[in-house]
Protein backbone atom coordinates (compact mmCIF):
# COMPACT_ATOMS: atom_id res chain seq x y z
CA UNK A 1 0.00 0.00 0.00
CA UNK A 2 1.58 3.29 -0.97
CA UNK A 3 1.09 6.87 -2.31
CA UNK A 4 3.05 9.21 -3.91
CA UNK A 5 3.56 12.59 -4.41
CA UNK A 6 5.76 14.06 -6.46
CA UNK A 7 6.90 16.80 -9.39
CA UNK A 8 9.33 14.10 -10.97
CA UNK A 9 7.77 13.30 -14.22
CA UNK A 10 7.00 8.74 -13.30
CA UNK A 11 7.16 5.69 -15.42
CA UNK A 12 3.67 4.22 -16.48
CA UNK A 13 4.75 1.35 -17.75
CA UNK A 14 7.74 0.77 -15.33
CA UNK A 15 5.01 1.28 -12.27
CA UNK A 16 2.70 -1.12 -13.68
CA UNK A 17 5.05 -3.61 -13.85
CA UNK A 18 6.56 -3.20 -10.74
CA UNK A 19 2.74 -3.37 -9.30
CA UNK A 20 1.86 -6.46 -11.10
CA UNK A 21 5.14 -8.42 -10.08
CA UNK A 22 4.50 -7.48 -6.32
CA UNK A 23 0.82 -8.37 -6.68
CA UNK A 24 1.65 -11.89 -8.55
CA UNK A 25 4.07 -12.27 -5.78
CA UNK A 26 1.17 -11.97 -2.98
CA UNK A 27 -1.05 -13.95 -4.67
CA UNK A 28 -3.39 -11.52 -6.64
CA UNK A 29 -5.48 -12.63 -9.84
CA UNK A 30 -6.30 -9.88 -10.59
CA UNK A 31 -4.68 -6.52 -11.39
CA UNK A 32 -6.03 -2.63 -12.14
CA UNK A 33 -4.33 0.24 -13.38
CA UNK A 34 -5.59 3.72 -14.19
CA UNK A 35 -3.65 7.01 -15.34
CA UNK A 36 -4.63 10.37 -16.26
CA UNK A 37 -2.70 11.79 -19.34
CA UNK A 38 -2.58 15.49 -20.03
CA UNK A 39 -5.25 16.64 -22.81
CA UNK A 40 -4.72 19.30 -25.00
CA UNK A 41 -7.17 22.13 -25.43
CA UNK A 42 -10.87 21.49 -27.29
CA UNK A 43 -9.16 24.31 -29.94
CA UNK A 44 -5.55 23.00 -29.34
CA UNK A 45 -2.37 25.03 -28.32
CA UNK A 46 -2.37 24.11 -24.39
CA UNK A 47 1.36 25.49 -23.65
CA UNK A 48 1.72 23.89 -20.29
CA UNK A 49 -0.71 22.41 -17.15
CA UNK A 50 0.08 23.65 -13.45
CA UNK A 51 -0.70 21.13 -10.27
CA UNK A 52 -0.94 23.10 -7.23
CA UNK A 53 -1.22 21.24 -4.45
CA UNK A 54 -1.45 21.08 -0.58
CA UNK A 55 1.21 19.76 0.89
CA UNK A 56 0.70 17.97 4.12
CA UNK A 57 -2.75 17.47 3.35
CA UNK A 58 -2.63 16.02 -0.27
CA UNK A 59 -0.66 12.75 1.64
CA UNK A 60 -3.03 12.51 4.50
CA UNK A 61 -6.23 12.96 2.06
CA UNK A 62 -4.88 10.64 -0.22
CA UNK A 63 -3.28 7.85 2.15
CA UNK A 64 -7.49 7.89 3.87
CA UNK A 65 -8.60 7.35 0.51
CA UNK A 66 -6.18 4.53 0.13
CA UNK A 67 -7.21 3.05 3.99
CA UNK A 68 -11.32 3.43 2.93
CA UNK A 69 -10.79 1.46 -0.12
CA UNK A 70 -8.60 -1.16 1.67
CA UNK A 71 -11.63 -1.32 4.27
CA UNK A 72 -14.47 -1.42 1.80
CA UNK A 73 -12.56 -4.21 -0.53
CA UNK A 74 -10.14 -7.33 -0.07
CA UNK A 75 -6.84 -5.87 -2.06
CA UNK A 76 -3.75 -7.25 -1.97
CA UNK A 77 -2.39 -3.83 -2.51
CA UNK A 78 -3.10 -0.58 -3.99
CA UNK A 79 -0.88 2.55 -5.03
CA UNK A 80 -1.74 5.87 -5.96
CA UNK A 81 0.85 8.16 -7.63
CA UNK A 82 0.41 11.72 -8.26
CA UNK A 83 2.43 14.39 -9.69
CA UNK A 84 2.12 18.34 -8.70
CA UNK A 85 4.08 21.36 -10.29
CA UNK A 86 4.05 21.77 -14.31
CA UNK A 87 3.43 19.19 -17.23
CA UNK A 88 3.45 19.17 -20.81
CA UNK A 89 0.34 17.93 -22.65
CA UNK A 90 0.72 13.98 -23.13
CA UNK A 91 2.39 13.79 -20.20
CA UNK A 92 1.43 11.30 -17.54
CA UNK A 93 -0.40 13.54 -14.55
CA UNK A 94 -1.25 10.38 -12.37
CA UNK A 95 -2.21 6.86 -11.49
CA UNK A 96 -3.86 4.07 -9.54
CA UNK A 97 -3.19 0.39 -9.23
CA UNK A 98 -5.24 -2.13 -7.16
CA UNK A 99 -4.55 -6.19 -6.88
CA UNK A 100 -6.95 -8.13 -6.11
CA UNK A 101 -8.02 -11.84 -6.13
CA UNK A 102 -11.25 -11.29 -8.06
CA UNK A 103 -11.16 -9.24 -11.17
CA UNK A 104 -14.37 -7.04 -9.38
CA UNK A 105 -13.00 -5.78 -6.39
CA UNK A 106 -10.08 -5.14 -8.22
CA UNK A 107 -11.96 -2.53 -11.12
CA UNK A 108 -14.65 -0.86 -8.33
CA UNK A 109 -11.38 -0.49 -5.53
CA UNK A 110 -9.53 1.48 -8.26
CA UNK A 111 -13.12 3.37 -9.86
CA UNK A 112 -13.34 4.30 -5.85
CA UNK A 113 -9.78 6.00 -5.73
CA UNK A 114 -10.51 7.32 -9.00
CA UNK A 115 -13.59 9.09 -8.04
CA UNK A 116 -12.73 10.40 -4.38
CA UNK A 117 -8.66 11.63 -5.57
CA UNK A 118 -10.47 13.85 -7.82
CA UNK A 119 -12.98 15.61 -5.73
CA UNK A 120 -11.26 15.01 -2.04
CA UNK A 121 -7.80 15.49 -2.85
CA UNK A 122 -6.42 19.12 -2.78
CA UNK A 123 -5.24 19.07 -6.29
CA UNK A 124 -5.83 22.11 -8.56
CA UNK A 125 -5.27 22.59 -12.37
CA UNK A 126 -4.77 25.42 -14.05
CA UNK A 127 -4.15 25.56 -17.95
CA UNK A 128 -2.28 28.33 -19.79
CA UNK A 129 -2.93 28.02 -23.49
CA UNK A 130 -3.33 30.72 -26.29
CA UNK A 131 -6.12 33.01 -24.58
CA UNK A 132 -3.82 32.64 -21.38
CA UNK A 133 -3.95 30.73 -18.21
CA UNK A 134 -7.28 29.61 -16.48
CA UNK A 135 -7.91 27.70 -13.23
CA UNK A 136 -9.73 23.97 -14.40
CA UNK A 137 -13.37 24.15 -13.25
CA UNK A 138 -14.86 21.38 -10.89
CA UNK A 139 -16.98 18.69 -13.32
CA UNK A 140 -20.20 18.14 -11.60
CA UNK A 141 -20.08 14.79 -13.05
CA UNK A 142 -16.83 14.24 -10.51
CA UNK A 143 -18.96 14.82 -7.41
CA UNK A 144 -22.21 12.85 -8.65
CA UNK A 145 -19.53 10.78 -9.70
CA UNK A 146 -19.19 9.69 -5.16
CA UNK A 147 -22.73 9.31 -5.02
CA UNK A 148 -22.65 5.97 -5.66
CA UNK A 149 -20.00 4.90 -3.31
CA UNK A 150 -22.46 5.91 -0.74
CA UNK A 151 -25.28 3.06 0.04
CA UNK A 152 -24.46 1.38 -3.75
CA UNK A 153 -21.32 0.33 -2.93
CA UNK A 154 -22.05 -2.51 -0.75
CA UNK A 155 -24.33 -4.00 -3.68
CA UNK A 156 -21.69 -3.35 -6.22
CA UNK A 157 -19.14 -4.69 -4.24
CA UNK A 158 -20.77 -8.13 -3.47
CA UNK A 159 -21.91 -8.31 -6.94
CA UNK A 160 -21.09 -9.41 -9.90
CA UNK A 161 -17.68 -10.82 -11.05
CA UNK A 162 -14.17 -12.41 -9.91
CA UNK A 163 -11.04 -12.33 -11.79
CA UNK B 1 -6.18 32.83 18.76
CA UNK B 2 -3.67 32.25 16.60
CA UNK B 3 -4.56 30.79 13.25
CA UNK B 4 -2.30 29.89 10.18
CA UNK B 5 -4.28 30.78 6.94
CA UNK B 6 -3.50 29.48 3.96
CA UNK B 7 -4.83 29.87 0.03
CA UNK B 8 -4.76 28.32 -2.74
CA UNK B 9 -5.82 28.66 -6.38
CA UNK B 10 -7.85 31.34 -7.61
CA UNK B 11 -8.00 32.02 -3.68
CA UNK B 12 -4.12 32.46 -3.97
CA UNK B 13 -3.72 34.65 -6.32
CA UNK B 14 -7.27 37.34 -5.72
CA UNK B 15 -5.77 37.58 -1.77
CA UNK B 16 -2.27 37.76 -3.07
CA UNK B 17 -0.28 35.82 -0.94
CA UNK B 18 -0.53 32.02 -0.35
CA UNK B 19 -0.34 32.16 3.80
CA UNK B 20 -0.30 34.44 6.55
CA UNK B 21 -1.01 34.37 10.33
CA UNK B 22 -3.95 35.66 11.56
CA UNK B 23 -5.08 36.99 14.90
CA UNK B 24 -8.97 36.36 15.46
CA UNK B 25 -11.71 35.83 18.04
CA UNK B 26 -13.88 34.34 15.57
CA UNK B 27 -15.78 31.20 16.44
CA UNK B 28 -16.53 29.43 13.35
CA UNK B 29 -15.09 29.56 9.48
CA UNK B 30 -17.99 31.67 8.65
CA UNK B 31 -17.07 34.38 11.10
CA UNK B 32 -13.49 34.28 10.02
CA UNK B 33 -14.54 34.50 6.54
CA UNK B 34 -16.76 37.32 7.36
CA UNK B 35 -14.18 39.36 9.25
CA UNK B 36 -11.62 38.34 6.75
CA UNK B 37 -13.74 40.18 4.12
CA UNK B 38 -14.10 43.85 5.96
CA UNK B 39 -10.87 43.92 5.88
CA UNK B 40 -9.93 44.66 2.23
CA UNK B 41 -11.80 44.66 -0.92
CA UNK B 42 -9.04 41.92 -2.24
CA UNK B 43 -10.50 39.63 0.62
CA UNK B 44 -14.28 40.52 -0.01
CA UNK B 45 -13.85 39.69 -3.68
CA UNK B 46 -12.23 36.57 -2.69
CA UNK B 47 -14.71 35.15 -1.00
CA UNK B 48 -17.87 36.98 -2.39
CA UNK B 49 -18.92 33.47 -3.80
CA UNK B 50 -18.83 31.26 -1.11
CA UNK B 51 -20.42 28.13 -3.02
CA UNK B 52 -17.23 27.96 -4.98
CA UNK B 53 -15.20 27.52 -1.36
CA UNK B 54 -13.96 24.67 0.45
CA UNK B 55 -12.22 24.54 3.58
CA UNK B 56 -9.52 22.21 5.57
CA UNK B 57 -9.15 22.56 9.33
CA UNK B 58 -5.90 20.99 10.16
CA UNK B 59 -5.81 19.51 6.45
CA UNK B 60 -8.92 17.60 7.17
CA UNK B 61 -12.01 18.89 5.15
CA UNK B 62 -14.93 20.89 7.20
CA UNK B 63 -18.20 22.65 6.64
CA UNK B 64 -18.33 26.48 7.05
CA UNK B 65 -19.96 26.58 10.36
CA UNK B 66 -17.06 24.24 11.57
CA UNK B 67 -15.64 25.75 15.15
CA UNK B 68 -12.57 27.14 15.12
CA UNK B 69 -11.66 25.94 19.02
CA UNK B 70 -8.16 24.69 18.76
CA UNK B 71 -7.82 25.00 15.35
CA UNK B 72 -4.38 26.14 14.33
CA UNK B 73 -4.90 25.38 10.60
CA UNK B 74 -7.08 27.07 8.26
CA UNK B 75 -7.07 26.62 3.99
CA UNK B 76 -9.60 28.05 2.06
CA UNK B 77 -9.63 27.01 -1.75
CA UNK B 78 -11.95 25.97 -4.75
CA UNK B 79 -13.55 23.07 -5.17
CA UNK B 80 -10.74 20.23 -6.07
CA UNK B 81 -9.75 19.18 -9.64
CA UNK B 82 -7.29 16.10 -8.66
CA UNK B 83 -6.85 13.18 -11.12
CA UNK C 1 -7.47 -1.42 -31.64
CA UNK C 2 -5.65 -4.86 -31.19
CA UNK C 3 -6.21 -8.46 -30.42
CA UNK C 4 -3.40 -11.08 -29.71
CA UNK C 5 -3.94 -14.78 -29.01
CA UNK C 6 -0.23 -16.55 -28.18
CA UNK C 7 1.40 -18.59 -26.35
CA UNK C 8 4.46 -16.74 -25.37
CA UNK C 9 4.63 -14.63 -22.45
CA UNK C 10 4.35 -11.29 -22.49
CA UNK C 11 5.55 -7.95 -20.70
CA UNK C 12 2.25 -6.73 -19.16
CA UNK C 13 4.47 -3.43 -18.09
CA UNK C 14 5.97 -3.05 -21.34
CA UNK C 15 2.33 -3.92 -22.86
CA UNK C 16 0.77 -0.91 -20.41
CA UNK C 17 3.86 1.86 -21.06
CA UNK C 18 3.34 1.30 -25.02
CA UNK C 19 -0.44 1.60 -24.90
CA UNK C 20 -0.75 4.64 -22.75
CA UNK C 21 2.41 6.16 -25.21
CA UNK C 22 0.22 5.45 -28.57
CA UNK C 23 -2.75 6.50 -26.25
CA UNK C 24 -1.38 10.10 -25.43
CA UNK C 25 -0.53 10.65 -28.85
CA UNK C 26 -4.14 10.28 -29.92
CA UNK C 27 -5.15 12.84 -27.03
CA UNK C 28 -6.66 10.06 -24.69
CA UNK C 29 -7.02 11.67 -21.12
CA UNK C 30 -7.59 8.02 -19.49
CA UNK C 31 -6.47 4.96 -19.69
CA UNK C 32 -7.33 1.79 -17.87
CA UNK C 33 -5.29 -1.69 -17.90
CA UNK C 34 -6.91 -4.88 -16.11
CA UNK C 35 -4.40 -8.09 -16.14
CA UNK C 36 -5.11 -11.68 -15.03
CA UNK C 37 -2.69 -13.90 -12.75
CA UNK C 38 -2.20 -17.57 -12.46
CA UNK C 39 -3.29 -17.73 -9.08
CA UNK C 40 -2.10 -20.73 -6.33
CA UNK C 41 -4.78 -23.21 -5.59
CA UNK C 42 -6.28 -22.29 -2.47
CA UNK C 43 -4.07 -25.29 -0.74
CA UNK C 44 -1.65 -24.34 -2.78
CA UNK C 45 1.16 -26.82 -5.14
CA UNK C 46 -0.61 -26.09 -8.37
CA UNK C 47 1.93 -27.18 -10.82
CA UNK C 48 0.69 -25.38 -13.78
CA UNK C 49 -2.37 -24.40 -15.50
CA UNK C 50 -3.00 -25.21 -19.24
CA UNK C 51 -4.94 -23.11 -21.20
CA UNK C 52 -7.15 -24.69 -23.87
CA UNK C 53 -8.67 -22.45 -26.50
CA UNK C 54 -10.74 -22.69 -30.11
CA UNK C 55 -8.64 -21.67 -32.42
CA UNK C 56 -10.25 -18.71 -34.98
CA UNK C 57 -12.84 -18.68 -33.07
CA UNK C 58 -11.13 -16.91 -30.20
CA UNK C 59 -9.96 -14.41 -32.39
CA UNK C 60 -13.31 -14.00 -34.00
CA UNK C 61 -14.93 -13.67 -30.66
CA UNK C 62 -12.07 -10.95 -29.14
CA UNK C 63 -12.72 -8.90 -31.90
CA UNK C 64 -16.17 -8.83 -31.71
CA UNK C 65 -16.04 -8.10 -27.80
CA UNK C 66 -13.77 -5.38 -28.52
CA UNK C 67 -15.81 -3.90 -31.83
CA UNK C 68 -18.93 -3.83 -29.45
CA UNK C 69 -17.13 -1.93 -26.83
CA UNK C 70 -15.75 0.98 -29.29
CA UNK C 71 -19.05 0.89 -30.61
CA UNK C 72 -20.68 1.72 -26.94
CA UNK C 73 -18.43 3.76 -25.57
CA UNK C 74 -16.07 6.37 -27.07
CA UNK C 75 -12.59 4.86 -27.35
CA UNK C 76 -9.53 5.86 -28.46
CA UNK C 77 -7.73 2.68 -28.56
CA UNK C 78 -7.95 -0.67 -26.79
CA UNK C 79 -5.99 -3.53 -26.51
CA UNK C 80 -6.67 -7.88 -25.88
CA UNK C 81 -3.66 -9.79 -25.66
CA UNK C 82 -4.46 -13.49 -24.25
CA UNK C 83 -2.41 -16.57 -23.98
CA UNK C 84 -3.29 -20.09 -24.06
CA UNK C 85 -0.94 -23.06 -22.95
CA UNK C 86 1.27 -24.12 -20.40
CA UNK C 87 1.18 -21.29 -17.65
CA UNK C 88 2.87 -21.21 -13.88
CA UNK C 89 1.72 -19.50 -10.75
CA UNK C 90 2.15 -15.92 -10.81
CA UNK C 91 2.39 -15.96 -14.82
CA UNK C 92 0.36 -13.04 -16.47
CA UNK C 93 -2.44 -14.94 -18.39
CA UNK C 94 -4.15 -12.04 -20.10
CA UNK C 95 -4.73 -8.29 -20.17
CA UNK C 96 -7.08 -5.51 -21.55
CA UNK C 97 -6.58 -1.98 -21.90
CA UNK C 98 -8.69 0.94 -22.85
CA UNK C 99 -7.85 4.71 -23.77
CA UNK C 100 -10.70 7.29 -23.84
CA UNK C 101 -10.94 11.13 -23.06
CA UNK C 102 -12.74 10.92 -19.88
CA UNK C 103 -12.39 8.03 -17.58
CA UNK C 104 -15.88 6.48 -16.76
CA UNK C 105 -15.95 5.37 -20.41
CA UNK C 106 -12.53 3.72 -20.15
CA UNK C 107 -13.41 2.17 -17.21
CA UNK C 108 -16.67 0.55 -17.91
CA UNK C 109 -15.22 -0.26 -21.30
CA UNK C 110 -12.32 -2.46 -19.69
CA UNK C 111 -15.13 -3.77 -17.05
CA UNK C 112 -17.02 -4.85 -20.05
CA UNK C 113 -14.38 -6.25 -22.29
CA UNK C 114 -13.42 -8.56 -18.87
CA UNK C 115 -17.04 -9.64 -18.77
CA UNK C 116 -17.86 -10.63 -21.88
CA UNK C 117 -14.32 -12.39 -22.81
CA UNK C 118 -14.87 -14.41 -19.09
CA UNK C 119 -17.97 -16.01 -19.94
CA UNK C 120 -17.69 -15.37 -24.32
CA UNK C 121 -14.21 -16.33 -25.67
CA UNK C 122 -13.45 -20.04 -25.96
CA UNK C 123 -10.62 -20.34 -23.59
CA UNK C 124 -11.05 -23.55 -20.95
CA UNK C 125 -8.55 -23.96 -17.75
CA UNK C 126 -7.17 -26.60 -16.52
CA UNK C 127 -5.52 -26.63 -13.23
CA UNK C 128 -2.56 -29.72 -12.04
CA UNK C 129 -1.92 -29.99 -8.52
CA UNK C 130 -1.66 -32.24 -6.02
CA UNK C 131 -4.84 -34.13 -6.54
CA UNK C 132 -3.99 -34.13 -10.10
CA UNK C 133 -5.56 -32.10 -13.06
CA UNK C 134 -9.08 -30.64 -13.08
CA UNK C 135 -10.92 -28.42 -15.47
CA UNK C 136 -11.45 -24.78 -13.80
CA UNK C 137 -15.18 -24.49 -13.69
CA UNK C 138 -17.57 -21.68 -15.07
CA UNK C 139 -18.74 -19.26 -12.20
CA UNK C 140 -22.54 -18.35 -11.78
CA UNK C 141 -20.54 -14.24 -10.32
CA UNK C 142 -19.58 -14.54 -14.40
CA UNK C 143 -22.40 -15.22 -15.96
CA UNK C 144 -24.35 -12.56 -13.99
CA UNK C 145 -22.43 -10.36 -14.46
CA UNK C 146 -22.54 -10.14 -18.11
CA UNK C 147 -25.96 -8.95 -16.90
CA UNK C 148 -25.19 -5.40 -16.28
CA UNK C 149 -24.62 -4.74 -19.63
CA UNK C 150 -27.90 -5.68 -20.92
CA UNK C 151 -30.31 -2.70 -20.23
CA UNK C 152 -27.88 -1.00 -17.32
CA UNK C 153 -25.34 0.04 -19.79
CA UNK C 154 -26.47 2.84 -21.22
CA UNK C 155 -27.32 4.37 -18.09
CA UNK C 156 -23.60 3.96 -16.72
CA UNK C 157 -22.33 4.87 -19.91
CA UNK C 158 -23.74 8.49 -19.43
CA UNK C 159 -23.41 8.58 -15.73
CA UNK C 160 -20.98 10.16 -13.53
CA UNK C 161 -16.98 9.99 -14.03
CA UNK C 162 -15.07 12.29 -16.51
CA UNK C 163 -10.58 12.19 -16.76
CA UNK D 1 -23.86 -33.38 -45.32
CA UNK D 2 -20.76 -33.70 -43.99
CA UNK D 3 -19.52 -31.77 -40.90
CA UNK D 4 -16.53 -31.16 -39.19
CA UNK D 5 -17.30 -31.60 -35.64
CA UNK D 6 -15.27 -30.30 -33.05
CA UNK D 7 -14.59 -31.02 -29.29
CA UNK D 8 -12.66 -28.77 -26.53
CA UNK D 9 -11.82 -29.60 -22.85
CA UNK D 10 -13.36 -32.08 -20.88
CA UNK D 11 -15.59 -32.58 -23.59
CA UNK D 12 -12.44 -33.74 -26.34
CA UNK D 13 -11.25 -35.78 -23.02
CA UNK D 14 -14.64 -37.89 -22.88
CA UNK D 15 -14.69 -38.37 -26.68
CA UNK D 16 -11.13 -38.96 -26.78
CA UNK D 17 -10.56 -36.78 -29.63
CA UNK D 18 -10.24 -33.17 -30.62
CA UNK D 19 -12.49 -33.63 -34.18
CA UNK D 20 -13.59 -35.34 -36.52
CA UNK D 21 -16.11 -35.65 -40.13
CA UNK D 22 -19.56 -36.92 -39.24
CA UNK D 23 -21.55 -37.52 -42.11
CA UNK D 24 -25.60 -36.63 -40.92
CA UNK D 25 -28.87 -35.90 -41.59
CA UNK D 26 -29.27 -34.59 -38.66
CA UNK D 27 -31.61 -30.92 -38.92
CA UNK D 28 -30.57 -29.00 -35.87
CA UNK D 29 -28.16 -29.53 -33.45
CA UNK D 30 -30.20 -31.21 -30.78
CA UNK D 31 -30.74 -33.60 -33.35
CA UNK D 32 -27.13 -34.15 -33.83
CA UNK D 33 -26.28 -34.56 -30.20
CA UNK D 34 -28.85 -37.58 -30.41
CA UNK D 35 -27.29 -39.25 -32.89
CA UNK D 36 -24.02 -38.97 -31.35
CA UNK D 37 -25.29 -40.52 -28.27
CA UNK D 38 -26.49 -43.44 -30.09
CA UNK D 39 -23.11 -43.90 -31.39
CA UNK D 40 -20.98 -45.63 -28.30
CA UNK D 41 -20.64 -44.79 -24.68
CA UNK D 42 -18.30 -42.15 -24.67
CA UNK D 43 -20.44 -39.84 -26.42
CA UNK D 44 -23.55 -40.95 -24.57
CA UNK D 45 -21.79 -39.49 -21.54
CA UNK D 46 -20.05 -36.59 -22.72
CA UNK D 47 -23.63 -35.36 -23.47
CA UNK D 48 -25.30 -36.48 -20.34
CA UNK D 49 -25.36 -33.25 -18.89
CA UNK D 50 -26.49 -30.99 -21.94
CA UNK D 51 -26.46 -27.82 -19.21
CA UNK D 52 -23.07 -28.06 -19.27
CA UNK D 53 -22.63 -28.44 -22.84
CA UNK D 54 -22.41 -24.96 -25.20
CA UNK D 55 -22.18 -25.42 -29.29
CA UNK D 56 -20.50 -22.86 -32.04
CA UNK D 57 -21.67 -22.90 -35.51
CA UNK D 58 -18.89 -21.98 -37.65
CA UNK D 59 -17.47 -20.50 -34.81
CA UNK D 60 -20.62 -18.59 -33.38
CA UNK D 61 -22.11 -19.41 -30.24
CA UNK D 62 -25.54 -20.84 -30.94
CA UNK D 63 -28.47 -22.94 -29.19
CA UNK D 64 -29.46 -26.45 -29.01
CA UNK D 65 -31.70 -25.88 -31.34
CA UNK D 66 -30.23 -24.23 -34.20
CA UNK D 67 -29.91 -25.40 -37.77
CA UNK D 68 -27.40 -27.07 -39.23
CA UNK D 69 -28.05 -26.26 -42.92
CA UNK D 70 -25.46 -24.52 -44.19
CA UNK D 71 -23.36 -25.21 -41.42
CA UNK D 72 -19.18 -26.38 -41.96
CA UNK D 73 -18.23 -26.33 -38.48
CA UNK D 74 -19.87 -27.50 -35.41
CA UNK D 75 -18.04 -27.54 -32.15
CA UNK D 76 -19.10 -28.70 -28.51
CA UNK D 77 -17.45 -27.54 -25.42
CA UNK D 78 -17.79 -26.64 -21.37
CA UNK D 79 -19.32 -23.45 -20.53
CA UNK D 80 -16.05 -21.01 -20.95
CA UNK D 81 -13.67 -19.79 -18.32
CA UNK D 82 -11.08 -16.93 -19.98
CA UNK D 83 -9.75 -14.44 -18.59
Amino acid sequence: MSVRVQREAFDYGRECAGFERAAAASGAGAVVTFCGIVRDLPGGGLRHMEIEHYPGMTERALGAIEAEARQRWALDAALIVHRYGSLAPGETIMMVATAAPHRADAFDAAAFLMDYLKSRAPFWKKETGPEGAAWVAARTEDEAALERWSDAAARRGDGPGGA
Amino acid sequence: MTLQVLYFAWLRERIGLPREEIETRAQTVAELVAELRTREPRYDAAFADMAAVRVALDQELAGMDAPLAGVREVAFFPPMTGG
